[in-house]
């Protein structure tokens, strides 16, 4: 198992570099200083983040296709999602964006009990995001619009939607992709809140300091990630054909 | 043993790929063998003769760098021009090609006629006269390929392909499924019978036939209910469908589709996908499931013979495909 | 192969073999050069899997009539080859092995920059090798390596999702793989080691490592929606609702055409280092071969749609795709070309890693040139999903990949072990992988053209020369395969000691102890010389580049 | 080692954040034909910058870190721009010509 004491012929390499040899027990071995290692981290983080944005690049790709296929049909099935939901949602993760990225500026001035009531507050955010996407699915279920499970789709023409049976078929994609996309967005979500916990539980045993935050602020960039992929998914998924009367 | 080398070219496309494949064969049997030849020479001229032998560096050449660089490029030019004038020119068939309706199914090709014969894993064509295939999936995705005429394209479940060749040498040429489709892929060949102008016609007579497609799509036109609300001579509760294919019709959503072949398959398998302006949806069932792709093609080439002026039922000369303009144009409603 | 390794044995220096002893010790490390022995061994169990099914295949194919398995048995067999040769064994072959043993210590790191992500790459690898067995022991699959809508999604009776899944977890080994080498070549540099003194391996792993940071998650996904597509019965692929299947095809050759580059590249990078060392010469135009790996990488991202001209793609974007791939061959000649002029006026030793060197530059010309006949539109209509397409990317990964990795496995055998292997076999079994190499592979272009199509189980009896050629070949090449193996194992006790630098190489990897200590350098580097500096320091910085 | 915004500056993009989003909202209702989603990706667009430029702080990151934001967009499009060449011209008919 790694050891995190450096070895004295380590130390000896640090030197060696000019560095700065502040001796700091969160400095791992194979790194020179601390700045080296806060650096690589950041890049990983962003090099991490370029594997998610093509990842959900792949999913935006198809959608971009079908609903350049099917318009109508997308804006059909849109008007079964409920943009209030929707824009309720963006709103808190905004909120949980701001306290995340003030928590990273409490970390970076080395204010642990700001840092601690920060991440705290975005832990609350994120839940608050999952709890409303957990009633709009169940929604969705009530409302027979879950394609994926058999006898749990009904799209055939209401009242309330007299024209839609012509969207039958097509309609299915738009909500495949509306789970899968919202899916492994809150798939993240539920990733990003255990890692703020985690984060919050290494704030509390005092971890940090203003020369060591490396843990907060990578995840923070992942909190902010998943928040712009939901900016996205909002107006793709639940601000389409809004304008007029469905034909 | 006799072994083979190339296959038959007994296609118009044929000789064409073949010379392109000569040229860059020659291209690449060329360049191997530079590669190779400097090499084995440098690696002889230079062995090393003594274990302290240390060469001069050289450490490169911009004019050889873009010298091997751009020449390359253009040659790969040339091979880029003329594959793709050969591919643009098998893009669309001929206006006088004759149809032949192809389906593909785990694991066999079914082969229909405008005139009503239909066969499985053959395929008879005439030499020297164009002819359109009109691919269709039940499944999956298959491959229609003709070593002989250096051709292939794929059967995509979902729509309507397309290829067309000219066949030059009478000879039975194998067919194959080029795409992998499942446990019996390797079994989904064929063969393509290419007979002269009058053993073909005579093979025509001589295959019993039910009926032209445009017969049997009629009848399934009944049989499935479709003439009762789809009337002929007056606006029943659906669209009059005669002369509907070949123009645009328009849509309830403001927008027009033209009305060809996919146009045609889309509104039988699912009426609601897209709605003749001034009709409601839900009027006709969707037949998603319900008719195989061979009937769907009968089907399709029924009411492409709606489309001229004639009766419904009379065939319509081989090859003869409604021309665009004489078409009413949004010959739908009245 | 761990076993024994770590054996204590006579009093040595300290070195990462013998720094700690016990399962857990290799289980547990964080070091790079412990966890590419790791991912060494894994691989070297996945390609001889994947070799078995290849056996299988060409000893069904002896016989036109398909008679020695039946077709689902025989579907089953080339998927599973196909699956685990480019997912388990290319894919991580070189990069995940010698790119991890060499990359930190070519730049004098002393680790990777994420040693834990790096051991947990190798677990991510693992538990997908595992999902892939798993199918192919509950049955097998049958939807070849390239998963195709709807067969996979709809049709396929097999244990797809498995197989699915073993793909999508070991993708992100790959990733994992490629971020760590990204942070590392641009934060843990030694110093005076500049960009334009990375040796052109560690260059060529940069490259890689962009593809699979920026393509891998692209098949991940696709291969999840597929996935859920099997599993709910319902997806975006389906054509019954409306769903296009050559959309599926784009988005797996999105990343399914750059991986090609993921695993040609690290080789081209081993056969720089090759070269330049059994030639006692600067690579020429080093700025070029660098830049020709970079280009690889990001124009390989333009090409994909070459793998569908025949699937009623537009007619327009074949004529796009057809010319950009036209582009990427320039810069794979560009490398070949500098390679050969490295060899003009240099002192050539025919050391076994130069004779993999050798043929890894004859095939892969003839590999890169076949697949212009595939990126050019009319002969693609013909040739593509023939025996043709099947020569032509063995060439590449078989006559290309696997061989740059044999002559990196001979090159820096002794390095990683401190024992020399035995020169005559290793030369004797090098002469017959080419040899049946060629053998299994060269009459499958002949058979192509003619027409035989590929993943046939039964074929028309007039390709059965080729084929029985090509069996004959796979035989040969078997056993060339068989004996490095061999010898190998023998060498880690019977071979004679290597010495810290046998082949008079330079590269700060020589500058070490063979084996090198845990932590690389008894001392940190600082590099004062352009890589490959043969003439020893007065080498002058390139003279026209 | 960073520069560290001001909290202010983190309030305020939060409240240009938070009323694109209702802009967004309302903006969706009124009829622009094709432009609807122009406006709604732009705006949406408008807000990731906001973030990764702010909260994110790449404004005040290296240009390696903004190199590599950056790639990841630009691989985006490669994906969704040459998929689309594909869907845009697939019913171009070519008659037989190239051009």
């Amino acid at each position: 198992m790694l050891t995190p004491v450096t070895a004295p012929r380590r130390e000896t390499l640090s030197d060696s570099h000019g560095a700065v040899a502040e001796h700091n027990p969160n400095l791992r071995h194979h790194f020179d200083t601390m700045e080296q290692q806060f650096d690589s981290a950041t890049l990983g983080m962003w090099v991490f983040l370029l594997t998610e944005i093509m990842f959900f690049g792949g999913m935006f790709c198809a959608y971009m296709i079908y609903r350049s296929m099917y318009p109508a049909a997308f804006a059909s099935t849109s008007a079964h999602m409920n943009p209030k939901w929707g824009a309720i949602n963006t709103a808190v993760l905004i909120v949980s964006s701001l306290s995340m990225a003030l928590a990273v500026r409490a970390a970076r001035l080395g204010q642990q009990k700001a840092l601690q009531i920060l991440l705290l507050i975005t832990i609350f955010f994120g839940l608050a995001f999952l709890g409303v996407k957990a009633v709009e699915y169940h929604e969705h279920w009530v409302d027979n619009k879950v394609p994926l499970i058999a006898g749990h789709w009904d799209y055939s023409n209401t009242e309330h939607e007299p024209n839609q049976a012509q969207y039958a078929r097509q309609a299915q994609i738009l909500f495949c992709f509306y789970f899968f996309m919202t899916g492994f967005h809150a798939v993240h979500m539920i990733v990003g809140v255990g890692l703020m916990l985690t984060i919050f539980a290494m704030a509390r045993k005092g971890k940090f300091d203003a020369h060591y935050f490396t843990p907060v602020e990578i995840s923070g960039l992942y909190w902010h990630f998943v928040d712009i992929v939901w900016i996205f998914l909002f107006p793709l998924l639940y601000l389409i054909g809004r304008t007029k009367e469905l034909i | 043993m006799q072994i083979p080398l190339l296959p038959e070219a007994a296609s118009t496309t044929a000789p064409y790929v073949d010379y392109l494949y000569w040229y860059m064969s020659a291209v690449t049997v060329i360049m191997t063998t530079l590669i190779f030849a400097a090499v084995f020479f440098f690696a002889i001229k230079y062995r090393r003769r003594s274990e302290d032998e240390i060469p001069q560096p050289i450490h490169g050449s911009l004019k050889l760098e873009i010298a091997w660089s751009v020449i390359p490029f253009l040659v790969m030019l040339t091979f880029f021009w003329f594959g793709a004038q050969i591919y643009f020119a098998n893009a669309s068939p001929p206006s006088d090609a004759m149809d032949v309706y192809v389906v593909g199914k785990q694991w066999m090709w079914k082969i229909q006629y405008p005139e009503g014969q239909r066969e499985i894993n053959e395929l008879h064509v005439p030499v020297g006269r164009p002819v359109k295939l009109t691919l269709a999936s039940e499944d999956v995705i298959h491959s229609f390929f003709v070593p002989a005429f250096r051709l292939k394209h794929d059967v995509v479940p979902g729509r309507y392909d397309t290829m067309w060749f000219n066949a030059t040498k009478p000879g039975r040429y194998h067919l194959f499924c080029a795409e992998y489709c499942g446990t019996e892929h390797s079994g989904m060949v064929g063969w393509v019978t290419v007979m002269s102008e009058p053993d073909y016609e005579n093979w025509l007579a001589n295959s019993g036939a039910e009926g032209t497609m445009v017969q049997q799509g009629e009848r399934l036109f009944g049989q499935f209910g479709c003439s009762s609300c789809h009337q002929l001579d007056q606006q029943g509760r659906c669209p009059n469908l005669r002369g509907v294919y070949g123009s645009r019709v328009q849509l309830n959503d403001g927008k027009t589709v033209l009305a060809d072949d996919a146009y045609i398959r889309e509104s039988i398998l699912n009426p609601n996908a897209k709605i003749v302006a001034g009709y409601k949806s839900d009027l006709m069932p969707a037949f998603q499931g319900q008719i195989s792709e061979e009937g769907l093609l009968q089907l399709v080439v029924y009411i492409k013979s709606l489309a001229i002026n004639k009766a419904p039922g009379e065939v319509a000369a081989p090859g003869t495909q409604p021309a665009r303009e004489r078409i009413l144009p949004n010959g739908v409603k009245k | 192969m761990s076993t024994a390794l770590i054996e204590p044995r006579t009093v040595e220096t300290p070195n990462y073999l013998n720094a700690e002893y016990g399962w857990k010790s290799w289980l547990f490390t964080k070091d790079h050069k412990r966890i590419a022995i790791l991912y060494i061994i894994s691989i070297t169990v996945m390609f001889f899997l994947g070799g078995v099914f290849a056996g299988l295949i060409r000893f069904e194919l002896l016989t036109p009539q398909g008679d020695l398995v039946n077709s689902d048995t025989y579907n089953k067999f080339f998927t599973m080859h196909g699956v685990i040769m480019v997912f388990f064994f290319l894919i991580p072959s070189i990069p995940a092995t010698l790119g991890n043993f060499f990359v930190p210590m070519m730049i004098g790191a002393k680790d990777l920059a994420f040693p834990r992500i790096n051991l947990l790459s190798w677990y991510i690898y693992v538990v997908g090798a595992l999902f892939a067995l798993t199918a192919v022991v509950m049955g097998g699959v049958d939807t070849g390596w390239t998963f195709y809508t709807p067969f996979s999604s709809t049709f396929s009776n097999t244990f797809v999702i498995t197989a699915a899944c073993g793909v999508f977890i070991s993708g992100f080994s790959s990733i994992l793989t490629g971020l760590n080498f990204i942070v590392t070549v641009h934060k843990m540099r030694a110093p005076g080691m500049t960009w334009g003194r990375l040796p052109l391996f560690v260059w060529a792993n940069y490259a890689t490592s962009l593809i699979q940071v920026l393509g891998t998650p692209v098949v991940a996904i696709t291969l999840a929606l597929v996935g859920l597509e099997r599993a709910f019965h319902i997806g975006i692929f389906d054509p019954a609702i409306g769903g296009d299947p050559i959309l599926f095809q784009h988005m797996f050759w999105f990343y399914s055409h750059p991986a090609v580059y993921i695993m040609i590249l690290p080789g081209m990078g081993v056969i720089s280092e090759l070269v330049a060392c059994f030639s006692r010469k600067a690579v020429f135009g080093y700025s070029f071969v660098a830049a020709s790996s970079i280009g690889i990488a990001v124009i390989g991202f333009l090409v994909w749609g070459h793998h569908m001209f025949v699937t009623g793609m537009s007619m327009y974007a074949s004529l796009y795709f057809s010319l950009l791939s036209m582009l990427v061959a320039v810069p794979s000649a560009i490398k070949v070309f500098n390679w050969t002029a490295t060899l003009y006026r240099s002192s050539i030793s025919y050391a076994t890693p130069m004779l993999y060197a050798f043929g890894f530059i004859g095939l892969f010309t003839i590999g890169g040139l076949t697949g212009l006949f595939l990126a050019t539109l009319a002969t693609d209509v013909h040739l593509t999903d023939t025996y043709f397409v099947v020569a032509h990317f063995h060439y590449v990964m078989v006559g290309g990949m696997v061989m740059a990795y044999m002559g990196g496995m001979h090159f820096w055998w002794p390095k990683m072990t401190g024992k020399m292997y035995p020169e005559g076999w290793a030369k004797f079994s090098a002469l017959l992988v080419f040899v049946g190499f060629n053998l299994t592979f060269f009459p499958q272009f002949a058979a192509g053209y003619l027409g035989q199509p590929r993943r046939y189980h039964a074929y028309a009896p007039e390709f059965q020369v080729y084929n029985v050629l090509s069996t004959a070949g796979a035989t040969v090449l078997a056993v060339g395969y068989i004996i490095p193996f061999i010898y190998f194992m023998w060498s880690l006790k019977y071979g004679e000691p290597a010495g810290d630098n046998p082949y008079k190489a330079t590269g700060l990897e020589w500058k070490t102890s063979s084996p090198p200590p845990t932590y690389n350098f008894e001392t940190p580097p600082i590099v004062t010389e352009e890589a490959y500096a043969y003439a020893g320091h007065g080498a002058k910085e390139g003279d026209v580049v | 080692m960073h520069q560290v915004p001001s909290v202010r500056t983190y309030v305020l993009v939060w409240l240009t954040l938070t009323i694109m989003t209702i802009v967004t909202y309302y903006v969706s209702k009124i009829e622009m034909g094709e432009w609807n989603i122009v406006v709604a990706l732009l705006i949406a667009f408008f807000k990731m910058m906001l973030v990764v430029l702010i909260f994110m702080n790449v404004k005040a990151e290296s240009p390696l870190t903004k190199l590599f934001a950056a790639a990841g967009f630009f691989w985006l499009i490669l994906l969704l721009g040459q998929v689309a060449i594909d869907y845009i011209s697939r019913t171009w008919m070519p008659e037989g010509k190239m051009w």
